[in-house]
């Protein structure tokens, strides 16, 4: 028997696989028992409603896809009405995403979500900041403190910062972020792409440009789970491109405590089934006691990751 | 009622919807454009199944397409004795070219059944439905469906040319009257198929529409159910990505009680009320 | 016939396609007649030698490729020697690919340079500024600027800035590069990410760290080329995953004048050459007869791009 | 000098290294560990080969392995009247997987012939090889060379175990003298083969050691070279992408007076001096 039991800032999830915000909801329960899963995410809601982007929403670029979905929403009222109870039938922790177009904002919602039922809050930060030029809080350091500061002190709650691979100072925003008073980050969100159908001259996603998930963000995040792990001290939960339980160990071995499944679930929706189940095998195989013994393991041969980045860098 | 299982009342619901890898029986072509694939179904897959819904298939590699998110397919057929699932595509892009070269023993993956089915309500006796194209593999199981309630339905199919028409001896077989209108033949105009469904109502009468995708069918049969009070059924397609109705993706306007909604083709859909879609 | 000549701040190219720097040499003749290409375009050096990169310096992941090279470099006097003459024999314009650790190490061989048979300068800013914190210089405009105006002033040749994509400020930067001085836009270099042998637990690039190239960066690329045509007034060159010309035509539709082709090169050493007689053929079929005609075509409905990208920031 | 073709003194290289689509005609096992991939290949490329060269291969996909970067694989053998290129192979990962479901009649991209294959001197007469594993298979067309030239080989070839011996009856055919050594026999260990090759050079004498890339061999090469006063050459192998020389991701470290030097694999080797190589 393996222990696939892993601590996010107090919280024990009995496994480190959960699904992604926005690529996992209630009708997911439809297809197997979602009970089995390390916690349960919620898609990203608003304070107040939203209609989200013009279709279409979606399209696939090389083995992987873009999305401009834009944060539907019904608000706050019917999420706490209707969503959170469902959940309550689970022992699973729910882990609550939200955002906010205005650091108020995104604070007073996360004095509301901070309900029974609610284990956690992961908090959007990729999502943009109206209040200065429309730029994701989590692609500065310093919008990423300001906004983490009002937030803990909205909630008691375990607060998740959820970061942006839109940025060239990961390392720099995962410390605000910490500093902020984030007690996990979670690493990371879509990457702004584009595709253009050369047939109809028209942007394949209705809002233009969308966000990159799937296997060709994969070596992105986990670099930049990496950086997070070594450059602060709160547990880190690997997202991005994350299919196989071999995916899920880079990301353990990387410095990540547990990961989020996203894109995979729409290509093979019990995914997350099957990357517990193969996990506890490579676990027992290997004769690793937990999987805790794998968080951060990577033989790294003691590089600065400073000097590493400036010599990587093309 | 023709929908998905709700949650159940005790709390959590229980898997209805099945993610399985079905051996293929058959993929042969329906005529120059269309390929009918078959494939083994377990029954619990099967019993599930309901004229309207879909299957969204994860379509194999096949040198330089490499698919990679799902395709939706309509149920063209669901048959338990025979233990089958039948689909009826059209080679359009990568997915479906993907999906032409699966033969007989090789296995397919798919997730369904899914989505809300045709409704035929307990007072629809005489039934239409005008279809194109892919629509008539949407809509041919509910002539299967509407054969088993005992209920009357005319099967009006158009296509450009008559060597296109498809499904008009499935419908036939199943006791439907079958009015076939084609563009070579100039029947398929808007005109012609007012004067068409003009007749029917005056004669014995019409009780309920039944479309599938098309702007323009969509507006005449919304002209005349208003005029005649007739309500209808129409399915839409949209992009998907989850296929259940996770990723919001697959969203359409609808008019409800005045104001404009986004509905989730894929899980309110894809069968919606004729009167409230909007054309696009 | 179809016109593929495209004009690049007064350099006319016979054609669209170049080599992008550091996956093309004079190794490449040997396998077909390079004078073919709109341009030649050398890997980047530097003033003194530099060794590069501990092995291994490649690796792949999911269908594309990580690499941590590190610009080793004979140093500018053997490139002088060796490299320009070796050129001197074709007509196909020369662009020298140079960079610096700081500012003004980097003005220096870029003077250097701007010899006879040298026909533009590409400046690789995404290289890191030892100055600074050791971000690459196109991570933030204002280094971007600063090495910009000092660039400008050391030669009278067009200079080809070469953007990066590690960073969330793009337009910002691309502004920045044109009114520091440059010609033309080269976007982009790669991606900063990395991969892990789960098996010996090790990274798998010696340097720990690398840039993702190859098809997993062409939406990203090409969301970044579009950005920058619209950002400034200047050619954008795109380059990330260009590997048919259909690929090609959509960074055209999107507002690029030419594009670079690089890792393409590695999986089919004639890429180019099929690119370019591709093109041709599509030019004819669709009758467009420039291929001037395709730049920048993309039906975008007058969104102004900073609303889009703020709504599509998940 | 059997190297590549230097650019040419007019000015711009002509094309000596092509990029060709080829026709298997055989893949076949030659003990538990090993293929034989048989591909037929045009005459200006079979002209062009040399014994230590290699071509860089584009593996095909073969279901979830799916190889980017082409593969590099040593010249086993180039038979320019039957029109065939050979190589020796062992299933690796991905790209060696892909490479094993290849049939007859099935195309494989290939570029090449690629790198600085083997040098024998004038007045080299008498060489021995010591090879074991793959290794076999890149020195493999030395033999075939040194016959060509009338010069005298020994091969020691070694292995696991007797049955894992390979081109031992090739190496014969070609009238080398062949010398086998296994683990399980206890023959191979670097004493063993010591004493072994300070017998051949006691005897009829030793003009150049040949080997590849194995650490312990390398060492001994060395020692025994500089006590001898033996020349040699060893090919080495690393990670590559280009296999051109463009990229300089192939670099190895190499004593040159004095001085370490970073040397690519696909350009300035394979093939090596003995003397220059470091240990790794
Ligand atoms: C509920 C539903 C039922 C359908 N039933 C059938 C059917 O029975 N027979 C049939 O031939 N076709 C049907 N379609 C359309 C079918 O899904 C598309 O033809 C197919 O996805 C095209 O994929 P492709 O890779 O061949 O084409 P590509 O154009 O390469 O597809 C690119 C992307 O666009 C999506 N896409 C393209 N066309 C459509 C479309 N019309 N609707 C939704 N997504 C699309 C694809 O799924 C894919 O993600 C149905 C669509 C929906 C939504
Ligand atoms: C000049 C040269 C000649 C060679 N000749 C032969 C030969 O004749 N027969 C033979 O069986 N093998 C030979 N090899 C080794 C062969 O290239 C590798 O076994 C093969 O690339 C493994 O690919 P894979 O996808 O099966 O394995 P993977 O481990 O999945 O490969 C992953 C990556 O590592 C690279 N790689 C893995 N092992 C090696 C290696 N030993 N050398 C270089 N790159 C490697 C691959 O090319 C690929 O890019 C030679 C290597 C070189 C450099
Ligand atoms: C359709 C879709 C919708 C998403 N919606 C959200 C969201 O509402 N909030 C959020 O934080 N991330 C959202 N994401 C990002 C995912 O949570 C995840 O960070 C990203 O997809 C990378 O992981 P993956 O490659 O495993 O999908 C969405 C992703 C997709 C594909
Ligand atoms: C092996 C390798 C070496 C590279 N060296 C350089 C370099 O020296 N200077 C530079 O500006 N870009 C360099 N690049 C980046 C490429 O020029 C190009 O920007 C990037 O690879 C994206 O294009 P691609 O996807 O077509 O390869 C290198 C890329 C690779 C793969
Ligand atoms: S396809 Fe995901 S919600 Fe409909
Ligand atoms: S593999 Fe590119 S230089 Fe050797």
């Amino acid at each position: 028997m393996v222990d696939l039991s892993v601590d996010i800032a107090g919280l024990t999830l009995k496994n480190p696989v959960m699904p992604a915000s926005g690529t996992f909801s209630e009708e997911l329960a439809e297809v197997f028992d979602i009970e089995c899963l390390g916690a349960h995410v919620t898609k990203t809601i608003t304070r107040g409603f939203r209609d989200g982007n013009p279709t279409p929403r979606v399209c696939e670029v090389g083995g992987s896809m873009l999305n401009s979905i834009g944060i539907p929403s019904k608000g706050v009222a019917a999420f706490l009405e209707k969503v959170v109870p469902f959940y309550r039938d689970y022992e699973t922790p729910l882990v609550v995403s939200i955002s906010g177009n205005t650091a108020d904002e995104f604070a007073a919602l996360c004095a509301e979500v901070s309900v029974e039922g609610v284990a956690a809050i992961e908090v959007n930060i990729s999502c943009p900041n109206i209040e200065e030029d429309g730029k994701a809080f989590a692609i500065r350091p310093s919008s990423t403190y300001e906004v983490m500061r009002k937030l803990r002190r909205a909630t008691r709650l375990p607060l998740w910062a959820k970061l942006t691979p839109n940025t060239g100072e990961t390392p720099e925003v995962a410390r605000a972020a910490e500093e902020g008073g984030a007690d996990a980050l979670v690493v990371a969100n879509t990457l702004l792409a584009m595709a253009i159908d050369i047939r109809t001259r028209r942007p394949k996603l209705g809002n233009l440009m969308g966000g990159l998930s799937g296997p060709s963000l994969k070596p992105i995040a986990l670099r930049m789970a990496y950086q997070c792990a070594k450059a602060t001290g709160i547990p880190v939960i690997g997202c991005g491109g994350i299919a196989t339980a071999e995916d899920v160990v880079e990301f353990l071995i990387a410095g990540a405590t547990a990961v989020q499944v996203g894109t995979a679930t729409f290509i093979n929706p019990t995914a997350m089934l099957t990357i517990i189940a193969d996990l506890e095998r490579y676990l027992e195989r290997e004769g690793i006691a937990s999987v805790r013994d794998l968080i951060g393991t990577v033989i790294d041969g003691e590089q600065k990751a400073g000097v590493v980045f400036m010599e990587a860098a093309p | 009622m023709l929908t998905q299982n709700p949650p159940m009342a005790s709390g959590r619901p229980q898997p209805t919807v099945f993610e399985r890898d079905l051996a293929v029986r058959a993929n042969q072509p329906v005529n120059g454009e269309y390929m009918r694939l078959v494939v083994e179904a377990p029954p619990e897959m099967l019993a599930r199944c309901r004229a309207g819904q879909f299957f969204h298939l994860l379509c194999p590699s096949a040198g330089t397409d490499q698919p990679y998110l799902r395709r939706p397919m309509s149920i063209y057929g669901f048959y338990p004795q025979e233990g089958t699932l039948h689909f009826l595509y059209k080679v359009a892009g990568a997915g479906t070219r993907a999906l032409f070269h699966l033969a007989p023993g090789d296995r397919l993956n798919v997730l369904g059944p899914l989505g809300r089915g045709f409704h035929i309500a307990e007072d629809w006796q005489r039934l239409v439905l005008l279809a194109r194209g892919v629509g008539l593999a949407t809509l041919a199981p509910l002539a299967l469906e509407a054969h088993r309630l005992g209920r009357h339905l005319t099967a009006i199919c158009s296509a450009r040319r008559p060597d296109l028409l498809m499904s008009v001896d499935y419908f036939r077989h199943l006791g439907a009257d079958v009015i076939t209108v084609t563009d070579a033949e100039g029947t398929s105009d808007v005109a012609h198929l007012e004067s068409l469904l003009e007749g029917l109502i005056a004669g014995a009468g019409v009780d309920a529409f039944y479309t599938c995708g098309s702007n323009r069918l969509l507006a005449l049969l919304q002209r005349m159910g208003k005029r005649h009070g007739i309500p209808g059924q129409i399915a839409l397609e949209q992009q998907m990505a989850c296929g259940l109705g996770m990723c919001h993706c697959c969203v359409r306007p609808f008019r409800k009680d005045g104001a404009t909604v986004q509905l989730r083709v894929c899980r309110e859909g894809p069968v919606f009320d004729m009167q409230e879609a909007m054309p696009w």
